[in-house]
């Protein structure tokens, strides 16, 4: 913790950035996400196994925007955002200064996009043992099995939009469920509603998801929404070798084609 | 190695020959061919020209009863037999009401798991690869192979070899040492089932065939089909005198071929059976060529 | 609000026969928001189109559907009758109700629901229709012509005329295409080659024609008047601005056995060759899969005789980008060869030949000098037997059409076969006698009153060799369908003319439409039929579909008009229907987030950046912008785009989903 | 009661399936009435959540339709359509969602036949599945529940 403090208050004091993205200790015993912008103000700065929270989501918040240049401390999740968000164009490179942090909580230093690569590539990823289980649970039932599972799954949903707001790559300023002319998203929370927003939104993260699983951490009903994205990735990875998070330069699967791509489903 | 086999009538009566040549040559292969347990007839020329229902329905049964004997892969020798057998299969693979009304009329369900072999399809599935090693003398001999009508018709069902120009016996031949001639009427009428009804026409019809293959310098003509072989063997007194001079040119099965080639006694191979004697002497012993035949792609437009 | 005229057309009987018209009427009368329904018999017809002007006057329409065939057919109609009424054109919508509906189903409930149905989901549609402007593109008044066959001489010529520069394609190293090939022509027998040659010549020789030979078409982009043409022209391996053309170099090269393409494998030529001597241009190309040098490294004899040192050995292909305003396709067909027929012996025998082979022989330029003489012995037939449609109207062969050209040309054979060998007899087996043209019969009529070609009605079964002679094996159904055996010298195939070698490529790197047999399609049979659906894409000749002479030249002449007309107007006018980001006043700007996912789905590169900046030129966001001028309207990046930013005009997200929703929710 | 009529709806692109409809039409094809087509540019036009919107409307079937590949007359709109069918009916698929009711075909402007086939075929297969009420339902019932 001690060299990532370090870091971030050199980073501050040469005037190499002007805002540190990170951690401090909150109220009772939790950690949350802080904004640092004078090199006393690190001293407050953590990490722990606590900080699991993907902060690379407030790179696309105001305070982050109107930064010239900015630092976050990145565990694997947050740099596979990066790249991702670099790749839609949403974050430049000279503006970012990354502190990579493994999933162990070491400290590997600043990285450039290069070495985010390298460091996204070599980093242990991939889904949890209960959620691989569960997808193949699914997969075993029936198809009306599967559509009660769901449409049971998503009754709690109270369209919080905690899911949309946690998530990294939910960037868009105007969601489509914001949408209402034409309404393509019925607003209220009924099992109508939550179906069409959750395939809406697993639609949108084919291909992207970086597999944080930030979604189901911060649904207050903890509805499994994170494995309709990993089952997608998992499908995009295994039919069109594409993966999301592991470079900046990066055409995501949905917006490009093979001319070998399956077809045998095509009449 | 097992597969089923259906003899038909042909096989047990007047073709007897082809059956202990097919036989005889799969024996010494290695092969057990299993036939069907209460086998009827397949209906042969007869059956499609006067109702349709029977002519689907008897070889049905057969198809059926092959597939309750835990077969996979029927043998079939004869032409009639196999062609009248590949049609009934496609037709009702094709035609779902009328799979289920054959079913109901031999009371037993036909799935169409079945594949069916002709015996030359058989022969370059299953024999073929085994002649280098078995093969004792060279069948060194000019031949004529004939095809007929039925062997390598219609290609849309069968899709097998080339109808206008099929290969697989000229290729097994020429890998048994044999000249097998480049002629006209491989695959040309040979009067089939007029054979008995309408002796003039096979007699013109055959005579052409028999007539080419001798003009072409052939010392045998090799089929496998038993109505090639009856009109063109038994019918010979009626051939010669349509032809106006007299031929001596001995009709022989494939498997016969094979099985003087493979050094399998002649008498077991039923060779003196035929009306028109088979004098084939002076084989040299078998040395192994590479022979320079493509196997043919099927051509045909679908 | 909406006031919405619908308009149902009985198309004389073609809708009324099945549709009840007036009950669809009646029944949209009452969709919300329609002020007038009515209709007519014909309402393509003049008083049809004033029916409708008058009604959107009356009623004050703000909206029309016309209840009718398909878009493709009258909706151009319709927007300017729309127009004329007052209305923005594009507040028209057409309910396909006879191509969809009338015709497809048989008179009854269902299908009077079915046509209602379609009524009100574009009365739903057209609710939401914007008023669109034309969009005024420049046009480049350079025409691109691919092919240099006859059909494409004429184009070229007919275009370079009218005072516009013309790019002229062609694959082989001289231009003439099959015509310079042939013989003497029907039904005139005029010698091809005295008629065509001055045609080539004039091609080289005008000013306005730019020539690319042995060259062939890279890569095509852009669109009606602004097409960027990417050209590659195959390496000759001769400096084309030194060669003389004294051909030393194809007299001495001792590479000499190789199969001459022009005459159809029946002679040779050298590796460095002219196709033939009235080549355009009359410069030899070097053929590297045959080249000495090429393949073993030694000789470059050719370079060694050569005096103005022309020689290139390391010559490359060459890219050349040009940009045009209008194409025209030419590319021509090809014949089935004598291998496509099992039944004849799936080309093993020599002296089966097929027609272009005879053409050859019986030209005085060909390998025998002009003398009938069969290929395999040299010897002079004195029975040939024709057979026409040998692949053409044969279902079993995949090709049902009539490949048109092949009665006449047969009957050309025979007359010019009993010219040069007066003892010769001809037989020609046939399906049907089709002479339709100008002094065609009369034409066929000779063959077999003057020249006794022996014309027998009945297909050929079996062709086979037998002591040197082809026996043909055939049927006479004027005979009783009598068998029929002939002993002939030599056999001519008039095999099936087919799509040429890369038609389906070309037709894919140019977005034009094929048929299953790979011939491009017109736009329309009738009323287009030397326009691509591809606008600015034209075609003419046997690319089409078999064609003669005569008849291609006529296309040419009729693609080189349409292409003039291009041409006449410095802008042309595109339709609206385009895709556009969203702009909203700031601080929005935008709901784009500018992902720019959108952008490599983009098949036009339509798709740019646009950088939206503060007063002092800081930069604020980065939005996607989609140029009009290259957007086609496909609409791809609409679906792409995840926050909606992106729409489509003719097909937004509005329309489509109102359109689903008044299908399903009524 | 009388038989049970499915509702389809087809998403055609304008330059083939349309066309090939059309030609089906020209060439007095007969179908069965039940197809509604909704007629689009290109298949890279076709939003999936009209998809979802069809069936939560109320259609049995839904028929998605364009040029056959190498064909697009935007060279590749329909490439990009065939990937995003493949997602979307890799999820469908694990929703739930039943995706034998959606056929994606390639009709080319020359296939009236084949178009006629679609449709027919469709609407057989559509009508032994019976009506398709679970999708349907949610946006109909049980909105509060």
């Amino acid at each position: 913790m001690e060299d990532i403090k370090k870091l971030a208050r050199e980073l501050l004091a040469d005037n190499k950035v002007q805002l540190v993205l990170g951690f401090e200790n909150g109220t009772a015993n939790r950690v949350r996400p802080a904004f640092f912008t004078t090199p006393e103000a690190v001293d407050k700065l953590i990490y722990n196994e606590f900080c699991i929270q993907n902060i690379a989501l407030y790179l696309k918040k105001d305070i982050c925007q109107h930064a010239a240049s900015l630092a976050i401390t990145a565990n694997p999740n947050v740099v596979r955002s990066i790249l991702q968000l670099a790749a839609e164009n949403q974050i430049k490179e000279e503006k970012i200064k990354i502190i990579g942090i493994t999933h162990e909580g070491k400290c590997v230093g600043l990285l450039d996009f290069k070495a985010a690569e390298e460091f996204s590539k070599t980093q242990p990823k991939g889904l949890k043992d209960e959620d691989k289980a569960l997808i193949e649970k699914i997969q075993a039932m029936s198809l009306e099995e599967k559509f009660d599972y769901w449409v049971e799954a998503f009754s709690p949903c109270i369209k919080c939009y905690a899911c949309r707001a946690s998530c990294p790559m939910c960037y868009c300023g105007k969601c489509n469920v914001e949408s209402n002319n034409p309404q393509w998203i019925p607003v209220a929370p009924h099992k109508y509603g939550n179906m069409e927003w959750h395939m809406m939104r697993a639609m949108h993260l084919a291909g992207r998801c970086i597999n944080c699983g930030e979604c189901n951490r911060s649904c207050p009903v903890d509805i499994p929404l994170n494995i309709l994205s990993y089952m997608l990735s998992d499908f995009v990875l295994e039919e069109f070798e594409s993966e999301a998070g592991l470079s900046a330069v990066f055409t995501p699967a949905l917006s490009s084609y093979t001319m070998v791509d399956k077809e045998n489903f095509i009449k | 190695m097992k597969l089923g086999f259906y003899p038909g009538c042909s096989l047990e009566g007047a073709s007897r020959e082809y059956n202990e040549s097919v036989m005889a040559i799969a024996e010494k292969i290695g092969i057990e061919l299993v036939s069907i347990p209460d086998w009827n007839c397949c209906g042969a020329t007869a059956a499609h020209n006067l109702n349709k229902e029977l002519s689907l329905s008897l070889p049905a049964r057969n198809l059926a009863l092959a597939e309750e004997a835990g077969l996979t892969e029927l043998v079939v020798p004869c032409a009639a037999c196999y062609s009248r057998f590949t049609m009934v299969q496609h037709e009702l693979m094709h035609d779902e009401p009328l799979h289920k009304r054959v079913n109901e009329i031999i009371g037993k369900e036909y799935k169409g798991n079945l594949r069916i072999l002709n015996v030359i399809q058989f022969i370059d599935e299953y024999v073929i690869d085994k002649l280098d090693e078995n093969v004792k003398f060279e069948f060194n001999k000019k031949v004529a192979c004939y095809y007929g009508c039925l062997l390598v018709r219609p290609n849309k069902v069968l899709k097998f070899d080339r109808t206008e120009d099929p290969q697989t016996m000229d290729i097994v031949m020429k890998k048994l040492g044999a000249d097998a001639i480049d002629w006209a009427y491989k695959t040309e009428c040979c009067g089939a089932g007029f054979s008995v009804s309408f002796t003039e026409a096979v007699a013109r019809l055959s005579g052409n065939i028999v007539e080419d293959a001798v003009h072409r310098g052939a010392e045998a003509i090799i089929v496998a089909c038993p109505m090639c072989h009856s009109n063109l063997d038994m019918r010979r007194k009626e051939i010669d005198k349509f032809n106006g001079k007299k031929s001596d040119i001995p009709v022989i099965y494939i498997t016969q071929a094979i099985g003087v080639a493979l050094g399998i006694d002649h008498k077991k191979l039923g060779l003196q059976r035929h009306f028109v004697p088979v004098n084939l002497k002076d084989f040299k012993p078998f040395v192994k060529k590479e022979i320079d035949v493509e196997k043919p792609q099927n051509m045909e437009v679908e | 609000m909406a006031r919405i005229g619908v308009f149902i057309c009985h198309c004389g009987e073609n809708i009324s026969a099945t549709v009840d018209c007036p009950k669809v009427s009646e029944v949209a009368a009452k969709f919300p928001g329609v002020a007038f329904s009515t209709d007519y018999k014909y309402m393509c017809s003049d008083p049809g189109q004033s029916l409708v002007v008058n009604a959107i006057k009356e009623h004050k329409l703000t909206g029309i559907v016309v209840s009718a065939c398909s878009p493709r057919m009258h909706e151009p109609t319709f927007r300017r009758a729309c127009a004329e009424g007052g209305l923005n054109p594009y507040q028209c919508e057409m309910a396909n109700i006879r191509e969809h509906c009338s015709w497809v189903h048989e008179k009854g409930d269902k299908t009077d629901q079915k046509a209602i149905d379609i009524v009100r989901m574009m009365v739903e549609k057209v609710k939401r229709n914007n008023a669109l402007l034309p969009i005024k593109v420049p046009v480049t008044k350079t025409a691109l012509v691919i092919g240099g066959g006859v059909a494409g001489i004429q184009a070229a010529l007919d275009i370079a005329n009218a005072g516009h520069k013309v790019i002229m394609v062609e694959r082989d190293p001289s231009i003439g295409g099959h015509m310079s090939q042939l013989s003497e022509t029907f039904p005139t027998l005029d010698c091809s080659q005295c008629i065509l040659t001055p045609r080539m010549v004039e091609v080289a020789q005008n000013p306005n024609i730019k020539l690319y030979t042995y060259a062939e078409i890279e890569s095509v982009e852009g669109f009606v008047g602004n097409f960027n043409v990417k050209i590659r022209k195959k390496a000759k391996s001769v400096d084309e601005t030194l060669c003389n053309g004294c051909g030393m170099c194809t007299t001495k090269c001792p590479n000499k056995k190789n199969p001459n393409e022009f005459e159809l494998g029946m002679g040779n030529r050298p590796a460095i060759y002219v196709p033939f001597p009235q080549a355009v241009p009359n410069i030899p190309v070097i053929d590297k899969t045959q080249c000495t040098y090429y393949k073993n490294g030694k000789c470059k004899i050719c370079e060694k005789v050569c005096q103005p040192k022309a020689i290139r050995f390391d010559q490359e292909d060459e890219i050349i980008e040009v940009a045009v305003g209008a194409i025209a396709l030419c590319t021509g067909f090809d014949i089935k060869k004598t291998d496509f027929f099992p039944e004849y012996g799936y080309g093993k025998y020599k002296d089966i030949i097929d027609g272009l082979q005879f053409e050859r022989l019986a030209s005085a330029s060909g390998p025998t000098s002009g003398e009938i003489r069969r290929p395999s012995d040299g010897q002079v037939p004195k029975k040939i037997v024709f057979v026409a449609c040998a692949g053409s109207r044969d279902p079993a062969k995949g090709i049902e059409y009539c490949s048109k050209i092949c009665c006449m040309y047969t009957a050309k054979h025979a007359i010019l076969y009993k010219h040069k060998v007066h003892d010769g007899q001809a037989y020609i087996f046939y399906m049907d006698i089709r002479a339709a043209g100008k002094n065609y019969d009369e034409f066929t009529r000779r063959a077999i009153e003057e020249d006794q070609a022996q014309y027998i009605r009945g297909r050929v079964s079996r062709i086979y060799e037998r002591d040197g002679k082809l026996i043909v094996v055939g049927a006479d159904t004027l005979m009783n369908a009598q068998t029929v055996e002939i002993e002939a010298d030599m056999v001519v195939l008039a095999t099936a003319g087919v799509a040429n070698k890369g038609a389906e490529e070309l037709a894919q790197k140019l977005h034009v439409s094929y048929d299953q047999h790979k011939f491009f399609s017109e736009a329309h049979p009738k009323l287009k039929p030397v326009e691509t659906n591809t606008a600015g894409i034209y075609l003419a000749g046997a690319c089409q579909s078999p064609k003669d002479i005569p008849e291609s030249v006529a296309a040419a002449s009729g693609v080189a008009g349409k292409i003039a007309c291009l041409f006449a107007n410095s802008e042309l006018t595109r339709e609206p229907l385009i895709a556009m980001v969203d702009r909203q006043a700031p601080p929005m700007y935008s709901s784009c987030t500018g992902c720019f996912l959108c952008q490599p789905v983009c098949p036009y590169n339509a798709i740019e950046r646009e950088e939206v900046k503060d007063r002092n030129g800081n930069l604020v966001r980065e939005l996607a912008f989609i140029n009009p001028g290259l957007c086609q309207g496909c609409g791809t990046c609409v679906a792409v785009c995840k926050s909606k930013s992106i729409d489509i005009e003719g097909y937004t997200n509005l329309q489509m989903y109102a359109e689903v929703d008044a299908l399903l929710n009524s | 009661m009388s038989e049970f009529e499915p509702k389809i709806v087809a998403f055609v692109c304008n330059w083939c399936t349309y066309a090939g409809a059309d030609l089906t039409g020209t060439s007095r094809i007969k179908y069965a009435t039940n197809v509604r087509i909704v007629r689009f540019p290109c298949t890279g036009r076709i939003d999936y959540m009209l998809l979802t919107k069809a069936f939560a409307s109320g259609a049995d079937g839904i028929i998605v339709s364009g040029c056959h590949p190498n064909d697009c007359h935007y060279t590749s709109g329909n490439f990009h359509a065939r990937r995003r069918w493949m997602v979307f009916k890799k999820l469908c698929d694990f929703m739930g969602i039943d995706t034998r009711r959606i056929v994606f075909s390639w009709v080319s402007a020359a296939e009236g036949v084949k178009w006629a086939d679609i449709v027919n075929t469709t609407v057989e297969e559509v009508r032994k599945l019976g009506p398709y009420e679970s999708y349907h339902k949610l946006s109909t019932q049980d909105i509060l529940a």
